[in-house]
């Protein structure tokens, strides 16, 4: 343990945050509000280490450790009892005591009149639950239902207890629901269709590796704990090879970068597949096995495929994809490690089964050092009890009503039978994340009631009727896992709530108290419970029984890591209808897509728009968060377009002007930066809200759906990476 | 004999993810502006193909600092061990120090009116400690050697675009990058 | 201590506490810290009606939820992306100690808030003027510990503040305030030193 | 312009030190009327003092500025505040000892030699081998003649407020000095050009103000009798100071470090 924990955690008291002893009664002066009260000297300085977890949208979901005096949060490090985080943290999770004491966070319950106004009025917690719960009572007297009510959230704090918030909504009756997501639902369904679900190895599992395909994935900026476990494998003679667009800071490290041409992955592992038939490298006695519609999908290769024809589509040379074939197919074991940015395009659910298809075709599937590695939700089968709430009595539940969260504007103001009149939005902030920012903008407009739930103000908030001041992690209780790695961190409360903020299941359970004070038994969310009986019902025997815990107070002594099913799929047994490998899935037919890994025609560049713009994650922020910080935008704090000298020669830009990125929809203006690690016919705009600037590249971005994402999260996605633009010098 | 301490940076394992910045100003909640360590990204001319190579790069703990040479309230001493330390208190905030060092490595906080910079965790590296730079890369990718030793002398002192040596012989080590073989598209 | 020399004094408590309630986020207490203060300092004081959009500059400067135009907060003074909790506010904090005492909202809003500043010079006034019979040393120490508040703290930033306000706030009402404020805080600081 | 105060420091002790130099050696030519230059010494204390004061508004702990001699040793700043206190002690004591001529003379020749040392200190200050446009001998080049431009030309117009008339031979020297700065200027910016951030307008204009026109006043009205010196003498002050201090602000902010992997 680090030598500077004075306390061990054990003295941390059992439950809540005790309240520190309140001193003589009465009141010091002589007038109404009381502010000051006697203490004694001990009182003074305390320190100790608190167990906290990174609730964050990301793979590492770190557990961390929290070094707090008098109360006052001084810094945060990585836990070393998690093998996966290695006692090391991102910059970004570094920057925390940024967050936690930045003098822009929202203090208070405040009411804007005149919604985009401007003009805010405090108002307390009391006036806030009153105003909110009327506006619900109304709609539903009006309405007969709640289903105007609209609640949109998704990754901004994946905290298990914080799935509170769609409890609340499921409390009052049904709701109208934003599903889906933005951000991997193509490869999920085309993981789903070929596998039964997603399901990928130990990712420390990766030094096991000899071959190493990272294609489409950035984990230099987005999983910086798995380039770790990346360089280990290079150490023990793994071959690193990237295939990406561009030339990211992952293919800066390996030992064979290959760019392809986006969007074309699935003509590359077509390609691949053609060659391992032709050369009869193959595992057929796994497929025989483990495999169903493999004959056919060999005859449509060998019918349709050349490898001449995925050298033109991908424009890789031929025998660069013969050798990258060759050295897949005959080193075992190979993994490969699919990326989400590789599937944000209207084929790429079809280009994630062409490239499982690859990975099963050469039997490196179920083993240790193999796989085709997506994500994993296998850490994550808690009770949801704070989520699954039961409407109030005497209403029939028809469901809740979905709206897809990726068209969220049009889809609001659609809406009918009935209409969409409140908006309560969490752990999200669509004006900045969503396509057509400027048709959510109407969709706040068209609003009676917008509550928002935030840390900061940003443009969601700004469009927001009322702002609730949420608590950060440190202020909160919580449980985190993750969707990569398989280990399990309690997140402890640190320190007390900063001004009048509150968390989400606090906000859940004051609010349905108002609701049955103005009308008894409107609302079936329970209206109190401490802390610690909020985890345990979150727990359940299988999730003890996977990490042989026997109690999750276990927690507090430190995270724990699953101990079964760490190699995906080793037992064989597939979740598909047939129970084997589907290289045919009629699921997939019945849902509109090819039975068949097949390729899918990528989207073509619009002539007057001919430049493709690239907007993946930065490496100092996680959508809309962390660059708000100091100490983010100390490092860079100037939107940039990365651009090839050619490409800039040819609109006579210089590195350092501004430019405009534009098209129908939009217009952006950025600094051009120069650099040949993108290609001619590709600009890269980096996805970042900057809180002091009104910049958003998604103004340019149009609400194109990619092919798959239905089946399993209830949407498509959102073809992100297929927004074609013009530039020219501002 | 007392060691010789000097920061190695492997820009091989660097992945230019900043957290050795944010690990160093977790540890002191230095202002924004006051940044004692900074990854720096080198040329793409550097290299014979486009990566993206990053360099990580605080106080270089030179044999001869300019700073210490042209400091006139002598705020700055070499301890034995290598590592250039700051006096606060000495300081008057004349900020020469920050013209003369050749890395620009000398930070000026407005709020103290003093100049401060990287003392490779002087404090914790007595309690037996890491500087928290080090312990805080998630590559190990930094740290912190003796250049006594034999095996460190071969290390390269130098990389393109790191400003020349003679001025100050700083102390600093670096493992250069290797780069990979690259399929471009479109180069033609 | 002559008779007027203890109104004189009492007259500063009153000042304090109704710019502990304005700073508390009673905006309508800023029209009374104008007169008490004009009052004090025998200045004319000006025809201010309370607007209605006062509250929301009030906010806009002070409360949120955007970024604040004059954050009332010691430790955040110096430039406005600094933040709270910092080494001002623990200073701060043991200040409060040494007489004693502690903000009930401790850890939750920060100890270097202006309303708790106003309200501790208030209540070390108060303290003063009750044991005015008493020896002359326990009288002194709160007094001490009055000017030193004063010369170490408040006056230190609060100008830096209260210039932010005239030039930031948009309604009248609101600048008033600051400005009576800052000329009644600059006497103060006189008579402390 | 965060670096005025230092920009103020240097030309103003350049000033002093040059017209201290100047009175000097104009008074043992006994070519200098004795009241006037007890007058001139006077402000030469005044104009040092002051300069000494912007110095240390320019530190972030002025209160701590005694410390700056601290390592006379090894840094150039520790030696540059010694000498210039020094030399500061001097003026003080030629003004105050002017009556008596021998002391006069002591203490006149004492610190024309310490005013030279200390403006080539000042030089070495800047001669950082981190700033490669400095690490030449620019800097005390620069700093030498800005004294021998402004020193005569100080000492020249208060000899002219006083009536006296100015004699021929402070106009050569200064036109001459101005010659040698515009040469010296020159060179620097074709030598160290790529390593500056120059600009162009701006240096352009401070050569024409500072160099330019006051040579071809002094030109012009050299030709002419000497009554046509008096009422030029005013702009070709104005003009001067205005140009040098164009010239030394360029000097701080043109400088360009080396650039990290740049």
């Amino acid at each position: 343990m680090d030598k500077k924990n004075v306390f061990s955690r054990r003295a941390f008291l059992k439950g809540s945050f005790t309240a520190i002893l309140v001193g003589t009664g009465t009141s010091l002066i002589n007038f109404d509000f009381p502010t000051f009260r006697k203490i004694t000297a001990a009182e003074l300085s305390r320190l100790k280490v608190v167990q906290s977890a990174c609730p964050r949208n990301c793979y590492d979901t770190c557990s961390i450790l929290s070094t707090v005096e008098d109360g006052v949060l001084k810094k945060v490090e990585g836990d070393p009892k998690s093998s996966f985080t290695r006692g090391k943290l991102c910059a970004k999770g570094l920057s925390y005591t940024r967050s936690v004491y930045s003098p822009d966070r929202i203090k208070y319950p405040m009411r804007q009149v005149g919604r985009g106004s401007g003009n805010w009025k405090r108002i307390s917690w009391d006036e806030a639950y009153t105003d909110i719960a009327k506006q619900i009572l109304k709609i539903k007297k009006e309405y007969g239902t709640t289903l105007p009510i609209c609640l949109n959230k998704y990754s901004g704090n994946l905290n298990i207890l914080n799935y509170g918030i769609e409890g609340m909504m499921s409390s009052i009756g049904d709701t109208t629901r934003a599903t889906g997501t933005p951000c991997w639902p193509a490869g999920i369904d085309a993981q789903t269709f070929d596998f039964g679900t997603i399901y990928n190895n130990d990712p420390e599992d990766i030094v096991n590796s000899k071959y190493l395909i990272i294609w489409g994935a950035n984990p230099s900026w987005c999983s910086v704990h798995s380039m770790h476990f990346v360089k280990e494998a290079k150490k023990r003679g793994c071959k690193l090879v990237v295939i990406d667009p561009i030339v990211t800071q992952t293919a800066s490290k390996a030992d064979l970068f290959i760019q392809i041409k986006p969007s074309t992955d699935g003509a590359l592992a077509l390609g691949m597949a053609k060659y391992i038939l032709d050369n009869n490298l193959h595992d057929a006695a796994w497929l025989a096995q483990n495999s169903k519609g493999a004959k056919e999908f060999f005859d449509y290769v060998n019918e349709n495929i050349t490898v001449t024809w995925a050298a033109e589509k991908t424009g890789i040379p031929k025998e660069v994809i013969e050798k990258l074939a060759r050295e897949y197919a005959t080193t075992k074991p190979a993994n490969i490690w699919i990326g989400y940015g590789m599937q944000r395009h209207t084929n790429g659910g079809q280009n994630v089964r062409n490239i499982d298809a690859l990975a099963a075709m050469t039997g490196n599937i179920g083993k240790s050092g193999g796989g085709a590695q997506y994500a994993q939700l296998q850490t994550w089968g808690f009770q949801y009890n704070a989520m699954v709430q039961k409407p109030p009595s005497g209403i029939e539940s028809k469901g809740n009503r979905s709206i897809n969260i990726n068209n969220f504007g049009a889809e609001v103001l659609n809406a009918a039978e009935p209409p969409i009149k409140m908006l309560w939005i969490a752990c999200r902030s669509p004006l900045t994340q969503d396509p057509e920012p400027d048709m959510v903008k109407k969709a706040f407009e068209a609003m009676d009631l917008v509550v928002t739930a935030d840390m900061y103000m940003n443009p969601t908030v700004a469009m927001s009727d009322i702002v609730l001041p949420v608590t950060t992690t440190f202020e909160s209780t919580g449980i985190s896992v993750s969707y990569w790695h398989y280990w399990l961190a309690l997140n402890e409360q640190a320190i007390k709530p900063m001004y009048e903020t509150k968390n989400d299941v606090t906000i859940a359970m004051e609010l349905s108290e108002k609701l049955n004070e103005l009308e008894q038994g409107s609302c079936t969310y329970p209206t109190s419970g401490d802390w610690d009986s909020w985890i345990s019902k979150e727990f359940n025997p299988a999730i003890y029984k996977q990490f042989g815990m026997k109690d999750w107070q276990e927690l507090k002594e430190g995270p724990k890591k699953a101990q079964t099913g760490l190699i995906a799929w080793q037992d064989g047994k597939f979740k598909t209808p047939s129970g084997k490998y589907e290289f045919l899935s009629e699921n997939a037919q019945k849902d509109g897509h090819p039975v068949l890994p097949i390729y899918v025609e990528e989207m073509q560049a619009p002539k007057q728009y001919p430049l493709r713009c690239l907007s993946p994650h930065w490496k100092l922020s996680i959508n809309s968060q962390f660059q708000n910080l100091d100490w983010m935008a100390a490092i860079n704090n100037e939107p940039f377009v990365e651009i090839h000298p050619k490409t800039a020669q040819k609109y006579n830009i210089n590195s350092g002007d501004k430019v405009s990125i534009f098209n129908e929809r939009g217009e952006v203006n950025l600094v051009a930066k120069l650099t040949e690690t993108t290609t001619v016919d590709t600009v890269v705009v980096y996805e970042i809200w900057y809180k002091d600037k009104k910049i958003n590249i998604n103004t340019t971005l149009k609400a194109i759906p990619s092919d798959m994402g239905k089946k399993a999260t209830g949407m498509p996605g959102i073809a992100f990476h297929d927004n074609f633009v013009a530039i020219k010098k501002v | 004999m007392a060691k010789k301490l000097a920061f190695l940076v492997n820009c091989e394992a660097c992945i230019g993810c900043h957290a050795c910045e944010n690990a160093c100003k977790n540890e002191y909640q230095q202002e924004a502006s006051v940044r004692w360590r900074k990854v720096y990204p080198m040329q793409e001319k550097s290299f014979d193909v486009p990566v993206r190579v990053h360099v990580s790069l605080a106080c270089n703990h030179c044999e001869e600092p300019a700073c210490m040479k042209v400091c006139p309230a002598k705020a700055y001493t070499k301890r034995e061990d290598g590592i250039v330390i700051h006096d606060n208190e000495a300081c008057i905030g004349c900020k020469l120090c920050m013209m003369a060092c050749p890395y620009q490595v000398p930070c000026y906080d407005k709020n103290l009116g003093k100049v401060t910079k990287c003392d490779m965790c002087a404090a914790r590296q007595d309690d037996g400690e890491l500087p928290a730079c080090v312990k805080g890369c998630p590559m190990d990718a930094l740290a912190v050697i003796d250049l006594q030793e034999e095996k460190y002398q071969k290390l390269k002192a130098s990389l393109p675009g790191y400003p020349k040596n003679e001025i100050t012989h700083p102390t600093t080590r670096f493992v250069a990058a290797t780069v990979g073989k690259q399929i471009r598209r479109g180069e033609e | 201590m002559k008779k007027d020399e203890v109104k004189h004094w009492e007259e500063k408590v009153v000042i304090y506490q109704w710019l502990a309630k304005y700073y508390q986020g009673q905006v309508e207490a800023g029209s009374m810290c104008i007169h008490e203060i004009a009052k004090y300092m025998r200045v004319d004081e000006p025809v201010l009606e309370l607007e209605e959009t006062a509250e929301y500059d009030f906010n806009r400067l002070f409360v949120g939820p955007t970024k604040l135009l004059a954050p009332p907060f010691e430790s955040v003074y110096r430039s406005k992306d600094r933040l709270v909790m910092q080494a001002e506010t623990l200073a701060v904090r043991k200040k409060y100690a040494e007489a004693g005492l502690e903000i009930q909202k401790k850890h939750t809003i920060p100890d270097d808030h202006m309303s708790f500043e106003l309200v501790f010079l208030n209540y070390l006034l108060i303290e003063y003027l009750q044991n005015l019979e008493k020896t002359k040393g326990e009288k002194l120490c709160y007094l001490q510990l009055y000017q030193m508040f004063i010369k170490e703290h408040l006056s230190v930033w609060a100008f830096g503040h209260l210039q932010d306000v005239i030039e930031k706030a948009q309604t009248e009402y609101c600048r008033q305030v600051a400005i009576y404020f800052s000329a009644f805080l600059k006497a103060e600081k006189m008579a402390s030193s | 312009m965060t670096e005025l105060p230092l920009v103020l420091f240097t030309l103003l002790s350049q000033m002093a030190a040059g017209a201290f130099l100047t009175l000097h050696i104009m008074q043992s030519q006994n070519k200098m009327d004795d009241i006037v230059g007890k007058s001139i010494a006077k402000v030469i204390v005044g104009i040092l003092g002051f300069g000494l004061l912007c110095s240390t508004s320019h530190l972030g702990d002025p209160m701590g500025a005694y410390r700056a001699i601290s390592n006379i040793a090894s840094s150039w700043l520790s030696r540059e505040i010694v000498l210039f206190g020094g030399f500061f002690v001097l003026t003080f004591g030629y003004y105050y000892k002017w009556e008596d001529k021998t002391l006069r003379r002591i203490i006149g020749t004492l610190g024309s030699f310490l005013a030279v040392i200390s403006v080539i200190a000042s030089g070495l200050v800047y001669t950082l081998p981190a700033r490669p446009a400095w690490d030449s001998p620019f800097p005390v080049a620069f700093f030498m003649i800005s004294a021998l431009v402004l020193g005569p030309l100080l000492v020249t117009t208060i000899a002219s407020i006083k009536k006296t008339i100015v004699c021929k031979k402070a106009f050569r020297f200064m036109m001459m000095m101005l010659v040698i700065d515009f040469l010296c200027f020159l060179m620097f910016i074709s030598m160290m050009g790529d390593i500056l951030s120059m600009n162009h307008i701006f240096i352009v204009a401070r050569v024409m103000i500072g160099m330019v026109v006051p040579i071809c006043l002094i030109w012009w009205s050299l030709q002419k009798e000497h009554d046509k010196n008096l009422n030029i003498l005013p702009w070709v002050f104005i003009l001067i100071i205005l140009g040098e201090f164009m010239g030394r602000l360029s000097f701080y902010q043109d400088v360009l470090p080396y650039t990290m992997f740049g």
